[in-house]
């Protein structure tokens, strides 16, 4: 104990040379007294009072003082994230950073300190505007399409209509969403949620359902973003376990058992000229996804020049890190619990989790479509199909799986890579069209 | 004066803080500690009853295939080959990485390295 | 077909359980019927004529019912942009991002829907502010600063003085654009042009001809950005064509011949306290170019101080690469056609021409003129001062390659470095000298 | 009802919605699909026709030496011996970059990595 | 000289050419006359003296005319700190950024140009928002998770508290700053020196003495992120000088030959548990420091997770090292002749000297103080206490190095980890509790 | 005429411009020059002289061992053990990051190259 006296013996030898410097006050001569009452009355407090009020004071800015029983359940959501994240390896790469932002965007605090990403000048605001604004979503597209290899999808290009079947799930949320009440530009964000894409989910939901624009009946449109981007992602990360039983019951064994013939190798020029005809094509019909499609192809085209690899590289390791990172945990922190838990949070999980089962069963019975129009090698199997939803590449893993189920020598990896690329073009065009129409 | 007894009024609040400041860190950091000494053990050994069988997932599963070579594996082997191919590519890449990273940036005013190569 | 129906069967399954889940319509009850008579209008449609009308609808928003001829214009400059990367190596990593910028600023659109890069909330919109502000440029010339190596111009400091003389170029350009009408500084944002340096002539036009400033006389300058940007780049990229016969027009066979002595070795020290020294003198002399200068010289610094290599690495790769991949593109599609198209670019394009020719003129002429005081082994090969014009090092490297031709063993390239660096020094200061007249 | 109109309509709306978007999406892919499938092998085709001689550009000229070595190749040697030099100093900067990694960053409060090494 | 003439002759060709090109002047025609009386007046001169006239006028830009003696003393010491940096390997990776940021901010330079730091719209003054909203410092912080081993804390949980007492700098720096006049909220910002952590110093500076916050009084509080940040960065990079006195003086002979049993062994699970039960149990006490401490337990996590090592690479390389670069020049920049040289910052100078004594010796002190209740081999060496003042790692090197001088084979570096990583917590949570309090 | 009075005054401004301009630029650049030339060894030659003595810092202090094993050392051996492992732990992240980097990034829509290690 005496040596707590030493140190504060130590404090005082040392403020109290003050006077040896011979500094006047001028400096804050300046000063008004308008707290004089008060400092009365609190000069007649013991000096320990004093440090005991500060604490109960400070207590009050305690996260203890202030917790929620819904920051609670969200911090114990966004364990369970890292948890997921973690142990079953459930997409790490956003699961982790959004588990953790759900914690940080829960932490209690008291408004007014530029601390919540809601509250404007706080830091979390600032990295959340990326989100706002949509500027992520582009960027992380740019990162995508310098790391994807299009080659299957050029070998077979019909291959791309199981992609543009998979949209169905797109739609058919958004008139699930019209039905629950949302007006159309909400239900065109939430239906995007059946295009199993993170990055075009933020991007459609930040321009329709943000909280700012304002309705031709003067009502101002929620904002969804969170529950939306959550909902999206946390299916993606559940593709394994959604899309099994549904192959199952959708396909017979004799439709699980077709080979497919291996795709034709892809030259170099066909490669090249890949992304430079698909943004012209797509956002020439889709203007409104150009932010996406042209950022998409235009990394494609860093990656398959040859000549800017330095860029695709960057682009498609540190820049889409730093993007993911930010991302992640801004889309987390949006998730502070009295703006999220919701009753429509939960009728988006709802529709989040229909639309993936629609978006599944819509590949698959296209394919099966397709077939009636193919025949001998050239038919499909129709496993590929579920594969048209992107979630990127887990849907065209889980179709690999059922495939090796069925019959261990089936490859359908590389078959299955096509419809779940072009699901990726199918939804930002779908995303685009929403636009147009909402927007 | 009144401003004596302003800036009297600030030291004052000064010393609240620095004892209420001094006294929360302590605190803080000893519940970070109390957490790691007494909380953690008991909870991981918790979690060690509570988890004995480990779940199985998708990329877990591992692709058996019969080891048999019969005509039926044709497409297995094309694509195989395929990605043989794809891994060539990949390698390649990785050259011309390097031999980018050597020839440097260029945006104009920049190739200053590449010149270098022209006399190899 | 029958399948349709099955999918569509399965739609209506899903959403008409709503009412099993028991939830009222209490959230849209707000909604105020401000479209009654347009409903009760469109009741009477059938629902295949809807279908219809909205595919109509829709194709007002599409590319194909906005498309100009001038788009389709400027995307195919674009894609020739792509292809002369790609095919030809001509400084690809702008060329192929410039390109594709191109083809994306061309992508006709409805305005009104944040697409384009000119509509304010766009995401191309904010990644331009970039560009707009002058912000890519000094992280550009950080990266440049990083990856330079000044030894030749250390060792042989009178050389620098060619990189003096190209500036004629800028200041010739300057009057020729006064000449052709444009007011004094839409002509000093021309002029920079002719400094060769795309990174300070989008500093240098954002600073004067960005559209916002206003004259002394009430009028508001152009926005002259785009076509200055891809003027320079433009001719930078094509210096391999327009160098060479000005070369051989103005120097001698016996002139060409002429051999130098080699650089002597440069030490550590003089490195490191080459960017310390460098940024002293030159941004004294020309506070306005500091952006430029300073984070040239901060960039050098980091390479050569030996304890740094971490940020240099940083600067000079990634950070860079980022830099470029967002500049380029934006400042691509910053051609949009309806603002493009304009009879000032075409005249900025053929003063560009001529800015290069009296640039490697005035470099050339120059090291002439030092000839008439140099005597013996000091004498200096005047190709090299064709190097002054920046452009660096494909100017270097076509000095190289002349000097190869008349003689097959004089080794020009380390020579001609030093003028090429040191041009990029002067036309920064040559841009701060401008700004600090006219902005 | 007022609101059950709106309502309604809101959902006609979306059904459109849904026929038409769903057409165009179809319609989008179907044209890249037929683009690559049929357009793109003429246009190569056609490509291949009209170029038959490749350009020449300034890097792919080589740089022919007349092989016997005489006293003027002093300044080309003085040259290369300087870039071999500056080669070196390039590995040199390669082993320093992999220390640094190694040294990890600093700014104050950082360079914990760094501590591990003063006691190799 | 005739080739002087030779080049005029050519320019005068070439802008003759324009009547050719058959351009008439109609887009100059707008501009009315309203320098015509100016023009008449300078008509009169020769040529020659309106060039002498440019010149003069232009000298009036340079910073030949503008230097003051304030600007010429800044330049110096950041010639300084590079040296130190270089020279003596004290902590280049800031020392260097930011010395020569000192020089770029007094480059002088004639206002309204959009050249300096703190005019709106200079390059400069974009990069320095990162600095003034605080949103660096949490960048840094997330970098600085993603790289530090908390092993040893996890080992040896007791030892945080010596990261807690060394804090006792923090709160009586506030209180030395109250006494020489500051007032409560920039007291503040100028205690958090004693935290020895330059990100914390900025954020909390950025929070509370940032030039803008308005008092109860009706004052404006004085911006000192400069030189605080400054006074920071430089004691903790002259730590090995300040500490090792002190450590003499208060510690005996015998105490200094402590040995302390090794750390055991750590799990991975552990390591991953640490930054989730961290995040929370800190932030709940201090929620204002979240976007600090939920920054540094995020990038801790990503580290430890296994899963997203990716992420962690790009926060502890690229990502860290772009901020640290835009960070130090602006920090540096900022440091402005003219706003930077008053008594204040000499005063603020003198307190960080004097809390960095008091740190340190609260840290030994408190080692001793905790000594008097372990027994046998739990005794702590005191030395590791002046550890816990963080200014990692260079303070638990300091401690090293000292034990070795009494015992040469006594390795205090591992002890010496904890508190000097808990000190970074520590301080981190008291920014927190003053910004709760002040802001 | 007004206009054809500004428009020449522009010009005769533009061309008190150039000439300005162009000799600012030359004056710079020659200043610049003239330090390196004349200043610089000058000034290298006096900081040669006056710093004799290298100062020696904190890191450049080698950690001297008594090269006796003594059962004292204990807490070394067990420090460099943590270490080694450590460092064993290190080697594993880089063999970790390099898998990492095979498998790409994977954020939804993006984890394409990992599908070909299943097949391997
Ligand atoms: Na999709
Ligand atoms: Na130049
Ligand atoms: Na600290």
């Amino acid at each position: 104990m005496k040596k707590i006296f030493l140190i504060f013996g130590v404090i005082t030898m040392l403020v109290s040379i003050r006077p040896v410097l011979g500094l006047n006050m001028s400096s804050s001569n300046s000063m008004t007294s308008t707290t004089v009452s008060q400092t009365e009355a609190s000069a007649e407090d013991s000096f320990v009072d004093e440090a005991f009020n500060g604490i109960k004071q400070f207590y009050q800015y305690t996260g203890f003082a202030n917790a929620t029983g819904g920051n609670l359940i969200m911090i114990l959501i966004g364990i369970i994230f890292i948890y997921l994240g973690i142990k079953f390896d459930y997409e790490p790469l956003l699961l982790i950073p959004i588990g953790t932002g759900i914690m940080i965007g829960n932490i209690p605090f008291v408004p007014g300190f530029q601390t919540g990403i809601y509250e404007s000048g706080s830091v979390l605001n600032y990295l959340y505007f990326g989100v706002v604004k949509g500027i992520y979503p582009p960027l992380i597209f740019l990162g995508i399409g310098a790391m994807t290899d299009f080659s299957s999808l050029i070998a077979n290009p019909k291959l791309m209509l199981l992609g543009a079947a998979a949209q169905i799930g797109v739609f058919a949320t958004f008139l699930g969403a019209l039905y629950l009440g949302f007006n159309l530009p909400e239900a065109g964000a939430i239906g995007i949620i059946g295009g199993a894409d993170g990055p075009t989910a933020i991007f459609l939901s930040s321009k329709l359902a943000n909280g700012i624009n304002i309705l031709p009946d003067g009502t101002t449109v929620k904002n969804l973003i969170g529950p939306i981007a959550i909902a999206a992602y946390s299916y993606m990360a559940l593709v394994p376990v959604i899309q099994p039983p549904i192959m199952k019951l959708l396909t017979s064994k004799r439709e699980r058992l077709i080979r497919m013939k291996p795709p034709r190798a892809v030259s170099q020029k066909e490669k090249m000229i890949f992304p430079i005809a698909g943004l012209l094509l797509t956002t020439f019909i889709s203007p409104s996804a150009l932010p996406l499609l042209g950022m998409l192809f235009f990394g494609n085209l860093l990656k398959e020049s040859g000549r800017t690899e330095r860029l695709a590289d960057t682009a498609r390791t540190k820049m889409i890190d730093i993007v993911t990172i930010l991302l992640g945990v801004t889309v987390g922190a949006s998730t502070q619990a009295n703006v999220f838990i919701t009753k429509d949070s939960l009728m988006i999980f709802g529709l989040g989790a229909i639309s993936f089962v629609i978006a599944t069963m819509g590949g698959l019975l296209f394919a099966k479509f397709m077939n009636l129009f193919l025949k001998g090698e050239e038919k499909l199997n129709p496993l590929i199909g579920a594969a048209g939803v992107s979630a990127v590449p887990d849907s065209a893993r889980v179709v690999h799986a059922e495939g090796i189920k069925a019959d261990p020598n089936n490859y359908l990896l590389m078959h299955a890579m096509a419809p779940n690329v072009s699901g990726v073009i199918g939804s930002a065009v779908a995303a685009g069209i929403i636009l147009s129409f909402l927007g | 004066m009144m401003f004596t007894k302003l800036y009297i009024d600030q030291l004052d609040e000064g010393y609240v803080i620095l004892i209420t400041g001094l006294t929360i860190v302590f605190f803080a950091l000893l519940l970070l500690a109390a957490f790691f000494k007494f909380a953690l053990p008991v909870m991981l050994y918790i979690y060690k009853i509570i988890t004995k069988g480990r779940d199985k997932k998708i990329k877990d599963i591992p692709i058996e295939t019969d080891k048999r070579f019969t005509g039926e594996v044709a497409a297995a082997i094309s694509t195989a080959i395929h990605l043989y191919l794809k891994e060539q590519h990949d390698s390649e890449n990785a050259v011309l990485t390097i031999k980018q990273a050597r020839k440097m940036y260029s945006p104009w005013s920049s190739k200053i390295y590449g010149t270098h190569q022209s006399l190899k």
